[in-house]
């Protein structure tokens, strides 16, 4: 990850899994865990986006606090104590995969991203060998009126990525969430077919950034569909170094 | 930021757009009044619908996508025409264990319309309330505006009927 | 205005009103319009001008008076009529100064009345929420003069940790800490944010207050701005409380033109700006990081905390964030003072509670009662026990995110912690009363299904969760349960308390946890019931050797 | 599995499947052989005998439950089984089967069998509704092996690898549950 040190920043000392270590002031322990190449699930944290929150894989034990804490929304504190893995966390981490995996048409075997997908991954690394909710099987589009890119909303997760990044590095603000709870949906423009959407500059971040085979390039062979992340955090570093 | 009128001109020539720019006028065209604005809209013309969605984005710097968003969030903004009349039936707690329930589903069996939605002949829409605040006379219903309480079945049938055939027949 | 004409103002409508001979009070509140108590006060007044009497007799529109299943309610002089009709205009005025209407009369020593104790309702009922002059005889803005002119901000917020006020919202946070946290935060802009937006179904305490005496929210507020240092407020009040807008719009422009509030209230160098904003129907913007959301006018989702609103709120400022009651509570703290607030409740529950009284009970209404009272002194003095001879089952208190308490509790008393302890909360104060023919199971259901479709949506455990447990509720419910399911169920209840993003997802599991933890023999009746039914299904197969032995 | 010196038994059975993960199955190759060796196949679509035994210790089960016959045979092979395996992710997640569930059963019978049908079937058999003569009528939903009986090892994958399968039969013969995840995943 290339992260600059600035000269000026102080530093913090902060204990993670029994192991000292230390981390920029102003860190957040997700990036406290991943700098000292510890493991943390994440799905809707994607480095040179803002914080998200809201797949709370990545919660953690802080000794002192009866509560769970967001690593990645928690700044890192002198001397905090973090359990980044234990079995209720490794309990509670299942659950919310099996949630997803029911919660929309998660039909891996003919899906165009097998084989590339942050949530069939981490479904394996987790152990998850069958989903234990009743599965939603909502009936969902495919809006296929884009010429080069293509959204099912049967593989969305809802983690925002998409929204995130065509309003924070593209700036078209094109994509939003429309409706609550189950029945929300990732929409273009005024709910508009994509192809139609006057404001897409079709540049392709968020196909780029999306973890699943929701978003996806048409024309592509299944199991080809490997997306580009790097790009992300180069820009935000771009930006930082040249403002 | 001195933020300039409105860019475009308000979809048609109708009168109740004034109203709606009174609002955004008043909140000086500041993103913020999108929730003001959206309520100007609906108690003007009864629903949003895309050509105010535009003008209201147009009019407040705000992102196509985030107008509908905001509109499809909050339960009491409607997309679609609204019917001649409206029942609401309150499903809050106090009214649920008396039989707010049975009441709903009296009404959509009766006029053949589920809950959310508008009969065809647009006569009657019939919505769900989770609390109107007056649980004192559970279980209620709304009717066009007007709070009727303790009303079983029958009484309410009848009622609807009367808004509905006073419609025919005046 | 200056001081010493607010005292003039009180004196000058003080004596227009003792002119009258008689005054009748008429509920307009949004619960007794809709039984017509308008058309009740214009009979009233047309009664007065018919018989001549209109000079000596005052005819007012006034707040809530507690007992709102007998609406509409009229206080003649010191008797109150209940289910009044508009018919009966003309026996009320007839009977003025001579025997009452006996069919009308509504006892008011009934414990219905005796066992409460007004603070925050003290003026409902009293004054006329739409004539600032008739609040301010009865002592509206008083504590804004004493904290303005007499005490600093520091005393103020020391008042208030010293009273040992609590958030009425729910949650309990002590609010002299949360004002001192505001206070302290640096910045030149702040914010006080009143939370009127009383998603929990069954509770009405905040549109009453907010309708019936608007200025003591605003007076609240207003301490509260002077206390940590902002200068503008917002009211946040739900789509579904139209009066109650109508009311607080109506108040701000009066109190306006009476320089209550604006530039230099009573000649300090004190500004206070306030204005309503419109919730548009969404349960989760009660609460406060998605409540912020709202008034900024986007999609009202929460966000993770820390930063806190305290530090961070509204527009990047340090942001005070009460309920309407809280609020309440502040004009009566400043003038009584901490230790009159401090000798009401119970150790760590200071002061009263306002409950709104629904469900399966003879008298529904809104109550106030010291904290510490008993839920038996509630259910069965005040709100007079189960109609129809049915026998009590459980009380629900602090609405979806709240549950359910069996008659075994019913000596428990009502105060934050003694209510945590059985797994509900306190809540805003909703309080349903339910007898022997609620099914529990399906009670649980219907606040899962509240949940769900109520959650915004954004975190996984909450926007799925909610979905799969009331899923397994729905599958008990119709019978088609397992042992299995059940633990899921259990499984479920505790992962999505422990992960979820906000307090909406947190407290989901609550009625879910609170009626398996009290009523776990109707899962188990369901349950067995269904297993008895596929066992048989089997049996009935096998007989009717349904494609069995024969495997392609 | 069981203690008497008779070798363990086993039988294979498919229900809305594809018969997938029984080639995968036969992909054993040569470990065919050592597996005939250790186990009695009792019942098998690929093998002769037809009739379901009373008694087996291990049945591996292919395919999603979706018809009255699914159900029925799924609850007959729990109540006779010492241990249940889903085989593959028909039987664990539903799979392909189960996209028709976000249909209902009219609609798709109105969209298979006459729009799409080359000789759609006369109105008054239309009338008729839903077959259920000599079909097995069909459930509303196609639903996880698990959602019908208690399953007791799961081998995801579409198919299964062989290897995997192998994995999870050895580590059943020596008593283990197989952890199945470090050989196979949803999808493949």
């Amino acid at each position: 990850m290339i992260t600059q040190v600035a000269s000026s920043v102080e530093s913090l000392t902060l204990r993670i899994n029994g192991k000292d270590v230390s981390c920029r002031a102003g860190d957040t322990i997700l990036q406290a865990v991943r700098d000292n190449d510890m493991e943390l699930p994440t799905l809707c944290w994607l480095e040179g986006l803002t914080v998200w929150g809201g797949c709370r894989l990545c919660m953690v034990e802080i000794a002192g606090s009866p509560k769970l804490h967001a690593a990645c929304a928690t700044a890192c504190q002198e001397g905090m104590e973090v359990q980044t893995d234990s079995d209720r966390l490794h309990r509670y981490r299942r659950m919310i995969v099996e949630l997803l995996l029911a919660e929309r048409n998660h039909i891996c075997s003919v899906c165009v991203s097998n084989g590339h997908c942050e949530l069939q991954s981490l479904a394996q690394k987790l152990g998850i060998d069958h989903v234990r909710f009743a599965y939603r099987n909502p009936q969902l589009e495919v809006d296929n009126s884009h010429d080069r890119m293509r959204l099912d909303h049967n593989r969305c997760i809802l983690c925002t990525r998409c929204v995130r990044v065509c309003a924070e590095v593209e700036g078209a603000r094109t994509k939003d969430v429309k409706g609550r709870g189950v029945l929300a949906a990732i929409i273009h423009d005024l709910d508009q077919p994509w192809g139609e959407s006057e404001t897409c500059t079709s540049c392709g971040k968020c196909v780029n950034v999306c973890p699943t085979g929701a978003l996806t390039h048409r024309g592509v062979a299944v199991g080809e569909m490997t997306k580009k992340l790097a790009f992300l955090p180069y820009l935000t570093l771009m930006r930082e170094a040249n403002p | 930021m001195l933020h300039a009128p409105p860019v475009t001109a308000p979809p048609t020539s109708d009168k109740r757009w004034k109203i709606v720019e009174t609002v955004m006028r008043r909140n000086d065209f500041e993103p913020e009044a999108l929730i003001e604005s959206l309520h100007s809209v609906q108690q003007s013309f009864g629903y949003l619908d895309e050509p105010s969605m535009r003008w209201v984005a147009g009019a407040l710097h705000v992102p196509l996508s985030k107008v509908y968003a905001v509109a499809t969030f909050y339960h009491f903004f409607s997309l679609k025409p609204q019917g001649r009349h409206t029942c609401v039936v309150c499903l809050g707690t106090a009214c649920y264990i008396k039989g707010g329930r049975e009441l709903l589903d009296e009404v959509e069996r009766h006029y053949h319309v589920q809950e959310g939605k508008t009969t065809e002949d647009g006569e009657l829409s019939v919505m769900v309330a989770r609390c109107i605040g007056a649980c004192g006379l559970a279980p209620t219903t709304v009717l066009d505006g007007q709070v009727l309480g303790r009303k079983t079945s029958p009484q309410l049938l009848a009622a609807i009927d009367e808004k509905l055939q006073r419609k025919v027949t005046s | 205005m200056k001081p010493e004409e607010l005292e003039g103002l009180a004196r000058k409508a003080r004596q227009h009103d003792e002119r009258f001979a008689h005054h009748i009070s008429v509920c307009m509140e949004s619960g007794c319009t809709s039984s017509q108590s308008d058309v009740v006060l214009a009979q009233l007044e047309e009664q007065t001008q018919k018989r001549g009497c209109a000079q000596k007799v005052r005819v007012k529109p006034v707040g809530c008076m507690g007992l709102c299943c007998n609406g509409p309610l009229v206080r003649v002089d010191d008797r109150l009529y209940q289910n009044v009709t508009p018919a009966d205009a003309g026996e009320i005025i007839a009977s003025l100064g001579g025997a009452a209407v006996e069919r009308l009369l509504c006892d008011t020593q009934q414990a219905f009345f005796t066992k409460q104790k007004l603070v925050v309702r003290e003026n409902s009922g009293r004054t006329d929420p739409e004539d600032i002059a008739d609040c301010i005889a009865h002592g509206a803005y008083q504590s804004l003069l004493k904290a303005l002119t007499g005490m600093s901000p520091q005393q103020v917020v020391a008042e208030i940790s010293e009273s040992g006020l609590r958030g009425r919202g729910g949650a309990g946070f002590p609010t002299g800490l949360k004002w001192a946290t505001v206070a302290k935060a640096g910045g030149t802009r702040k914010y006080v944010i009143c939370n009127g937006d009383e998603g929990d179904p069954g509770a009405f305490m905040d549109r009453s207050v907010m309708e019936g005496d608007p200025h003591r929210v605003l007076e609240g507020m207003a301490v509260a701005a002077y206390a940590v240092g902002a200068e503008q407020g917002v009211i946040y009040v739900r789509a579904e409380y139209p009066l109650a807008v109508k009311r607080l719009n109506k108040a701000i422009n009066q109190a306006r033109r009476q320089d209550l509030i604006g530039h230099e209230i009573f000649g300090t160098k004190f500004n206070f700006n306030v204005e309503v904003r419109l919730g548009a129907g969404a349960f989760v913007c009660g609460e406060e990081t998605a409540l912020i959301a709202s008034v900024e006018g986007n999609r009202g989702v929460p966000r993770p905390r820390p930063p806190y609103p305290a530090n961070k709120g509204l527009h990047g400022c340090p942001t005070l964030i009460n309920n309407v009651e809280t609020y309440a509570n502040i004009p009566a703290i400043i003038n009584h003072g901490a230790a009159w607030f401090g000798a009401m409740g119970t150790e760590k529950s200071k002061g009263t509670k306002v409950f709104a009284l629904t469900g399966k009970i003879k008298n529904s209404g809104l109550i106030e009662v010291p904290m510490g009272i008993t839920l038996r002194e509630i259910i069965f003095d005040i709100a007079g026990g189960i109609p129809d001879g049915k026998a009590f089952k459980a009380v629900q208190t602090g609405g979806p995110s709240g549950g359910c308490i069996p008659a075994a509790h019913l000596d428990l008393p009502v105060e934050y912690e003694s209510l945590m302890k059985l797994g509900s909360i306190m809540g805003s104060g909703g309080m349903i009363v339910m007898d022997e023919t609620s099914n529990m199971v399906d009670v649980a259901r219907f606040f899962m299904e509240f949940c769900m479709t109520e959650s915004c949506g954004k975190c996984v455990p909450c926007r799925v969760g909610t979905f799969e447990m009331h899923e397994l509720l729905d599958r008990i419910c119709r019978g088609d349960g397992s042992p299995h399911d059940l633990a899921m169920l259990k499984e479920l209840c505790d992962m999505v308390k422990q992960t979820s993003l906000c307090g909406l997802g947190q407290s989901a599991p609550n009625p879910v946890l609170s009626t398996l933890r009290f009523f776990e023999d109707e899962y188990l009746t369901l349950i067995q019931q269904a297993q008895q039914r596929r066992d048989q299904e089997d049996r009935t197969a096998d007989e009717r050797h349904l494609a069995l032995e024969v495997l392609p | 599995m069981s203690e008497s010196n008779k070798k363990p038994t086993v039988a294979t059975v498919w229900l809305d499947g594809c018969s997938g993960c029984h080639m995968s199955l036969l992909d054993l190759d040569e470990r065919l052989i050592t597996l005939a060796g250790l186990v009695d196949v009792l019942h098998s679509p690929v093998v002769d005998d037809k009739n379901f035994p009373a008694r087996v210790d291990l049945t591996l089960v292919e395919g999603a439950v979706s018809s009255e016959e699914d159900y029925r045979k799924a609850r007959m092979i729990r109540s006779r089984s010492a241990c249940v395996l889903s085989l593959g992710d028909c039987a664990v997640t539903g799979n392909v089967p189960a996209m028709r569930n976000c249909f209902d059963r009219e609609a798709l019978f109105e969209r298979a069998y006459v729009e799409n049908a080359s000789h759609p079937p006369e109105p008054q058999q239309r009338r008729m509704g839903l077959p259920v003569f000599g079909v097995p009528p069909l459930r509303p939903k196609a639903v996880p092996l698990h959602q019908v009986i208690k399953v007791d090892v799961y081998v995801p994958g579409c198919p299964p690898p062989a290897d995997a399968i192998w994995f999870a039969l050895c580590e059943i013969l020596a008593g283990r549950t197989p952890s199945i995840t470090e050989v196979t995943r949803f999808g493949l």
